[in-house]
């Protein structure tokens, strides 16, 4: 999230696309509520099917899965034709003057330098006109055709009404009525935001299905200001903070990212993360990365990180591929490639695509570790439960491990919500029986480990025996302990510009702009430094004021980066620093600092006159419509349909699917036709239930006690499907057998000319638990994922429904 | 009647009590209205701060425990509802949230530490010790057969490949640092988590 | 039991217990039922020792009522078939109220009031317990609709009223006509009682040589 | 600290007492759910299963969202649903918490024959007080809204007690304090109506015509009162009754026959009573024992006796 769920109170127009607000974040919707009742606010509501949250919208239409850049670039086209954007904001704040380079092009579905046997792109042309600075050449006439806005209008001229409601099965009076709506917050001070989840990360386009969004809030003006932004309503209550701390295959805490191969020295490594200026006076702070990477490594390795040693460089893994993600790693399991695994707290037998491959591939391990609070199906994925799972045990070789941990109520620590904040928590109670923390857990292994090395010596011990590791009590150190030390400390006395000491050797440090890249400080994740400083545990405050009852807490827990609570707030004021909106200013110019109820997101004293654009992190400090060689798949967002799509791309037939994406062999093998599956399956996350989890909760399981798919009227009478009757749903992958939900609130959609029907299928039932047990939504899901991220397409794929006599049928 | 025996004998003892309250007369009306309503049960149950385990809005909980943490009282979670001070769900609770109780203290929650051997159809309790000197042993061995420290062009590369992890979606972030320390201690890549699920 | 030389059977044994537990299960019924009827008479509960007891048993005691006064019927029914002598009877009535039995039509085993309390009994009885059945929350709650269920219970307690009446009426002229309580409790009566207010029974008990309760050839009489 | 003495209550059921005349001055109090911003999470079944330590069986998918299947004594609110099409032929998903009204003039009370077991506090809380509940579901004949349920295990009868042990030291009630979107609010009953009426301008400002609040005078008013779309017709909100009130046979039932059926028995008995001083008992007389010697012996006299039949 850019600004804070509060915030959202503070909307014109609250736009819920690529998720159920509602249903998924029930009391983070209450701003939603919050706006429309004390801001007039204006709730839209776009899902396949008519959610919770459409039954407190004031305008709902439907869209087919997969189709969500198809109808955003038709707003974006809508905009730019009707000419309802805030040109100032656009002009200033973003790179629409940018000139593009001359190779640069789109056709027929491609961009160019697209290699057809990598499916991937050579991305070097994806860039600006540079001039002999470096600088980006600017045209702010717009009178360029290379201009990144003239592009943007070229590439999205194909998405009129008519074909966004051919793809999408919109119907267009309703797409209208929503574009129109949407242009409305143009106006400097009306805002509207958008709040998305995995609704859109979820499809093989999902970081483009985002990206588009953004282009359109761009073009509103809506980025920074209160009540507008990009709001990713992430759905676990810690998966920001696991990301914030690079629990990612590529990853390193704070963002920065681990080498590859190829970057052999620190010196090729720092080449390509040096992100000099695009444009003159920008702040491109990832200028700073060395200090942030240096300071890591000393946290890291303490002594053992020298600048002789490049900082401990070669003490940190390299990557041959992009990343080792989860649908990379179970392909290589079910190769044989891959021998032990550890689920700390995770599920994947229930929560990865295609659950019969996942099955697969843990019964190939040697060993599987689980350290889970809960009984999971992950950990059984050997037990023989009839159809639900059927193992053969005796066939299976691996060892497996189910040890007990702490949960929520039995720990201290701090978890980041959605909108960055860190909250410390405390422990309540102690845990039951046998069960042990994580750390505990983690700390005993490394124990062990380290000992045998010791003892027995083997493959590159170094990292292992240099590891920091001088925590008071080593065998469970304590969170305060580490929390301190992801926020970073002065390993030598500071001193600053004067020469006075502004930080003595051993104190906490302040913020990240006190790190250095000679080894005089660590951090063990920079953009978390300043929440736990001498002045002790700023996580754990507990101050509810807010100033202006904007929504903004500032002295409520800490968030990061720098206690900020709305990022890019500095285009919440124009060019020359006055409020876009002065009845709900963030920060303005006083004449000679950003003053306002939030940490200003910009150099607290830099002159509105100095040009420095208010997107600090990009090199030419604008938001970008262009994304550059950002994305592997384009720097512009195109339309492409699912893997597994009912229809033919109707823009460019010759390329069906994301180009980008990476697809195993197997995987696409296992694709179904829409001869064979002729129904859209998009899976979700219902109200009662969080995920595997709360199954194992009487209460959840009383409210929800049955899997069951959801399916329109329509279908259900030419099926012959009867309400609360079995049916068997199926994918080229796997079927299910369930209880049918016939709903008026799923209605059969006109795509490119034909009725199109889709089928939900929610997820949270498997066979350990206190519920009735199930299959689990993934036993149809295709192994596949977004070009960006990988994240596995959940949300769009083909199955192929039949009325069923019942599970006895099936046993 | 379907009164069993057990249900008639505690009937009776309920008839007794009513019925010595009420002694023929005029009901036991004036006595039971007393006690109409029931106890508040947090009078004197220790309050603790913490966060919902579940999604991202992060509500601000109240957990309520039994005891007042003398040496000899051993805390039972026995309440939790929703931190009227927090700033974003100001006391409110999602379904999730208003049964967080029921997580706690759900027969699904693992007690011990446990062992499938291969080839076999059941867990059995080990000690703690047992688990893991055999993690540690079975990483050791994989990791030193499969470590690669140079690539084929000859480059450092000091990565572990064959033993991956996946990190959780609920736990701390202090939590989160150990775990990264030690997979990339050990070279670990095939390391992930639940952001994209 | 022993009777008295000279007397007459009124009621064999079999039918005074069948009698008498219909009035036992009649007056719990009574006193339960009236106990959950008027706040002023939930004491009466206490007499099963608390409301929910006198709740619980009622409706086992009305099954058992059923069955019992079922047994009545079968025994009684065809002495309380209704003729134009109980019309005449019931048209003398003053006399009858006025202990003067003379000149009133001869009563056979049972006069007319005996039969309007016996029918009122073989009307309400299975209504009451139709009614109490649609109302016994714990087996038949979820068996019919609430609107049903609010008329059955207004149909349970009128009729139950009504049988309060009659049983009143019924009580009381076991006082008022001396002998009558005897007549049930061990079963005889004297043949001046009989000839009283029973001399059609009387003539045929003599007619036939019987001692009571019925006369000894059925058959014969049936086909007069 | 929690006990309401005596003073403090308004009603009793199966009494005959006249309300106490001090403590008169107490707020109303009353919970408004404005189904118009309500999202059926169920959070507010939740918490009041967590509150109440209630916890239902387990039971199966059912062809609705709603579970468990209805309101028992273990689930004091559900959450019912409703897809209704509108006269646009747009789809409305209404969705209504149900449980108990708190009644201004409670049917259940009226007719529960248990001295006590169903009372009202003088904030308009309708509690059942288990010890003195008897069981014999009179209450539920009584309800206009079906809601207090029988349990099969103590025969007695539950249902919402507005978390009376919540209110009684100034809380608000668990369901109140948990849902998410404020579609429940607690507050005094003037307040409530108050607030209702401006959601109700927002609603007709948004184009629902017929927004409002649902407070019905069958009942003398309700201390639960809901905000709805469509007031018009509160029936398509999962059967809402449209004007509830005791029903006509109850009211009979508890209304004009108690006196009546008493007063009748008592002048039967006085009757009888008189019937005894004025006529005496009815003896059988020696002549009649004569009378009847004559006919026993001329019965058994020569077959030719004239008086005997044949």
């Amino acid at each position: 999230m850019t600004n804070t769920w509060q915030d959202i109170k503070n909307a014109n127009v609250v736009l819920v696309m690529g998720g159920n607000a509602a249903e998924a974040h029930p009391c983070g919707f209450k701003w939603v509520i919050e706006a429309k009742i004390h801001n007039g606010a204006k709730l839209i509501v776009v899902d396949p099917r008519f959610t919770r949250t459409a039954s407190v919208a004031d305008f709902y239409a439907p869209i087919r899965p997969g189709t969500d850049i198809a109808f955003l670039s038709g707003v974006i086209r809508y905009l730019l034709e009707k000419d309802q954007v805030q040109h100032e904001y656009v002009r200033a704040y973003t790179n629409a003057s940018l000139i593009v380079k001359e190779g640069f092009s789109f056709k027929d579905g491609l961009f160019s330098g697209y290699n057809a046997e990598t499916h991937s792109y050579d991305k070097t042309d994806w860039q600006y006109e540079l001039d002999e600075q470096g600088f980006a050449k600017i045209d702010d006439t717009w009178e360029n055709p290379r201009c990144v806005i003239n592009l943007m209008r070229q590439h999205v001229d194909r998405y009129t009404p008519e074909m966004v409601s051919r793809i999408c099965g919109t119907p267009i009076d309703k797409y209208l009525t929503i574009c129109n709506l949407i242009a409305g917050t143009s106006l400097p001070d009306k805002a509207m935001t958008s709040l998305f989840a995995l609704g859109w990360t979820q499809h093989s386009v999902g970081s483009q299905n985002i990206r588009t969004m953004a282009m359109v809030q761009l073009l509103l003006g809506n980025i920074g200001v209160s009540g507008g932004g990009m709001n990713a309503l992430r759905g676990h209550s810690n998966i920001q903070g696991l990301t914030d701390v690079g629990l990612l295959s590529n990853q390193i805490p704070g963002y920065l990212t681990l080498p590859k191969d190829q970057e052999q020295t620190f010196d090729d490594y720092m080449k390509t993360r040096q992100f000099k200026p695009l444009r003159p006076n920008q702040m491109s702070y990832w200028q700073n990365y060395r200090k942030f990477f240096v300071s890591f490594q000393k946290t890291m390795f303490g002594d053992a990180a020298t600048a002789e040693n490049n900082w401990a460089y070669d003490l940190l893994p390299k990557l041959n591929v992009p990343m080792y993600d989860i649908i990379k790693a179970f392909e290589m399991m079910v190769h044989g490639e891959i021998n032990g695994y550890i689920c700390q707290g995770f599920n994947p037998l229930q929560a990865f695509p295609e659950k019969n491959k996942i099955r697969r591939g843990l019964s190939k391990l040697k060993y599987l570790v689980v350290m889970d609070p809960l009984d999971t199906e992950t950990s059984r994925f050997w037990e023989n439960v009839g159809p639900l799972n059927p193992s053969d045990p005796a066939k299976i070789e691996t060892e497996v491990f189910q040890l007990p941990t702490t949960c929520f109520a039995e720990e201290d620590g701090t978890l980041v919500n959605s909108a960055r904040w860190l909250q410390w928590h405390w422990k309540a109670a102690e845990p039951p029986a046998k069960a042990k923390s994580d750390i505990w857990i983690m700390a005993g292994i490394f124990h062990r480990m380290r000992e045998l090395y010791r003892k027995e010596g083997g493959a590159f011990p170094d990292p292992i025996l240099k590891l920091t590791w001088n925590y008071t009590d080593p065998v469970e150190p304590s969170a305060d302990e580490l929390a301190k030390e992801m926020n970073g400390r002065a390993r030598a006395d500071l001193k600053d510009a004067s020469g006075a000491i502004a930080v003595k050797a051993g104190q906490q440090l302040d913020s990240f702009a006190q790190l250095r890249d000679d080894g005089t400080t660590e951090s063990g994740c920079w953009i978390f430094t300043g929440s736990y400083t001498e002045k002790g545990n700023m996580m754990a405050r507990r101050d509810t004021h807010d100033p202006r009852d904007q929504g903004i807490t500032p002295d409520w827990a800490w968030s990061w980066p720098a206690n900020r609570r709305i990022l890019y707030n500095r285009a919440s004021a124009d060019v020359a620093g006055n409020p876009w909106n002065p009845a709900k200013p963030i920060i303005q110019w006083d004449g000679s600092r950003w003053v306002g109820i939030d940490v200003p997101d910009y150099g607290p004293t830099i002159k509105p006159s100095d040009g420095v654009g208010p997107f600090i992190m990009n090199a030419e400090g604008t938001g970008r419509f262009f994304a550059l060689d950002q994305m592997v798949d384009g720097p512009f967002p195109e339309h492409y349909e699912p893997m597994e799509s009912p229809v033919e791309n109707l823009l460019h037939p010759k390329v069906q699917n994301n180009p980008a994406a990476r697809v195993f062999a197997d995987d696409r093998a296992d694709f179904g036709t829409p001869e064979q599956f002729p129904y859209v399956g998009t899976t979700y996350r219902l109200t009662e239930h969080f995920h595997f989890w709360t199954k194992h909760a009487l209460i959840n399981a009383i409210l929800q006690p049955q899997e069951f798919i959801e399916i329109g009227e329509v279908l259900a009478n030419e099926k012959g499907i009867a309400n609360n009757g079995w049916v068997r749903v199926s994918s080229k992958r796997g079927h299910m057998i369930c209880k049918a939900y016939v709903t008026k609130r799923i209605k059969p959609m006109t795509v490119a000319g034909k009725p199109t029907h889709v089928i939900g299928v929610p997820l949270h039932w498997g066979f350990t638990g206190l519920a009735k047990k199930g299959y689990g939504a993934n036993i149809l899901t295709p192994s596949v994922g977004d070009a960006n991220t990988q994240t596995p397409e959940f949300k769009a794929f083909l199955v192929n429904i039949e009325p069923s006599n019942g599970p006895e049928g099936e046993v | 009647m379907t009164l069993t025996r057990r249900g008639f004998i505690k009937l009776s003892g309920a008839t007794l009590a009513s019925s010595s309250l009420s002694a023929m007369g005029f009901g036991g009306c004036g006595v039971a209205l007393a006690q109409s309503v029931r106890l508040y049960k947090l009078a004197a149950a220790k309050e603790t701060r913490n966060t919902c385990t579940y999604c991202s809005v992060a509500c601000g909980i109240l957990i309520y425990t039994t005891g007042d943490d003398a040496k000899n009282s051993h805390g039972n979670i026995m309440h939790i509802e929703g931190d009227p001070d927090h700033p974003v769900n100001r006391g409110t609770l999602c379904p999730k949230g208003s049964a967080l109780l029921d997580v706690v203290h759900s027969p699904g929650r693992l007690q011990v530490p446990k062992y499938r051997a291969p080839g076999t159809d059941e867990f059995k309790e080990v000690s703690w010790d047992f688990a893991l000197d055999r993690i540690a042993r079975l990483m050791k061995d994989d990791r030193d057969a499969h470590f690669i420290a140079k690539n084929e062009q000859g480059g450092t590369v000091n990565r572990w490949l064959t033993t991956g992890m996946l990190a959780a979606s609920a736990s701390s972030n202090e939590t989160a640092l150990l775990t990264w320390k030690v997979a990339r201690a050990f070279g670990m890549l095939v390391f992930d988590n639940q952001a994209r699920v | 039991m022993t009777r008295p030389l000279g007397t007459l059977i009124r009621n064999d044994t079999a039918t005074r217990i069948n009698h008498w537990i219909t009035a036992l299960c009649f007056v719990l019924l009574v006193i339960s039922g009236l106990s959950m009827f008027h706040p002023v008479l939930y004491w009466l509960s206490a007499f099963f020792g608390s409301g929910q007891w006198a709740r619980q048993s009622h409706p086992w005691i009305g099954v058992v009522l059923l069955l019992s006064y079922s047994g009545l019927i079968i025994q009684f029914w065809r002495d309380n078939l209704w003729n134009m002598d109980d019309v005449r009877w019931m048209m003398a009535i003053r006399r009858v109220l006025a202990n003067d039995e003379e000149g009133v039509p001869e009563v056979a085993r049972f006069n007319a009031g005996q039969k309007f309390v016996f029918w009122s009994m073989a009307v309400l009885v299975p209504v009451l317990f139709i009614t109490g059945l649609i109302i016994w929350e714990y087996y038949f709650g979820t068996w019919t609709s609430i609107p049903t269920q609010r008329a059955a219970l207004l149909i349970h307690s009128l009729c139950a009223i009504a049988a309060i009446l009659v049983w009143i009426v019924h009580v009381y002229a076991a006082i008022w006509v001396r002998g009558s309580m005897r007549a049930m409790t061990q079963g005889y009566v004297t043949p001046g009682w009989a000839w009283r207010h029973h001399r059609k029974w009387f003539r045929s008990l003599v007619a036939t040589g019987s001692s009571g309760p019925r006369p000894n050839d059925v058959r014969r009489e049936a086909g007069e | 600290m929690t006990n309401y003495q005596s003073q403090n209550f308004i009603r009793i059921s199966a009494t005959t007492m006249t309300p106490p005349a001090t403590r008169n001055h107490e707020a109303e109090m009353a919970k408004l759910i404005d189904v118009t911003r309500c999202i059926g999470c169920k959070a507010c079944q939740a918490a009041c299963m967590e509150w109440n330590n209630l916890r239902s069986t387990v039971g199966t998918f059912n062809g609705t969202l709603e579970n468990p299947a209805d309101l028992d004594p273990h689930t004091w609110t559900l959450m019912r649903f409703t897809e209704h099409e509108n006269d646009k032929g747009d789809l409305e998903w209404l969705i209504r918490k149900d449980g108990c009204m708190h009644c201004e003039d409670p049917g259940c009370l009226k007719a529960c024959p248990a001295p006590g077991a169903i009372v009202q506090y003088e904030n308009g809380i309708v509690d059942f007080v288990s010890e003195n509940c008897i069981g014999c579901g009179f209450c539920v004949k009584g309800c206009p809204f079906n809601i207090p349920r029988i349990s099969q295990v103590d025969h007695k009868s539950y249902k919402c007690t507005l978390c009376s042990d919540r209110v009684a030291v100034n809380l608000e009630p668990a369901c109140v304090k948990a849902c998410p979107t404020g579609a429940i609010l607690f507050g005094s009953k003037q307040n409530m109506t108050d607030w209702a009426g401006e959601r109700v301008e927002d609603l007709k400002s948004r184009g629902f015509a017929n927004a409002g609040l649902y407070d019905p005078p069958g009942v003398g008013g309700t201390h639960v009162m809901y905000v709805l779309h469509h007031a018009d017709t509160p029936s398509i909100y999962s059967d809402l009754p449209e004007n509830p009130k005791i029903s006509a046979t109850v009211e009979f039932w508890k209304g004009l026959i108690k006196p009546v059926a008493l007063a009748s028995f008592a002048a039967a008995v006085v009757t009888g009573f008189m019937h005894w001083v004025i006529a005496g008992p009815n003896e059988v007389q020696p002549e009649d024992e004569e009378a009847a010697d004559r006919i026993i012996e001329g019965k058994n006299a020569p077959k030719s006796s004239p008086e005997l039949p044949t």
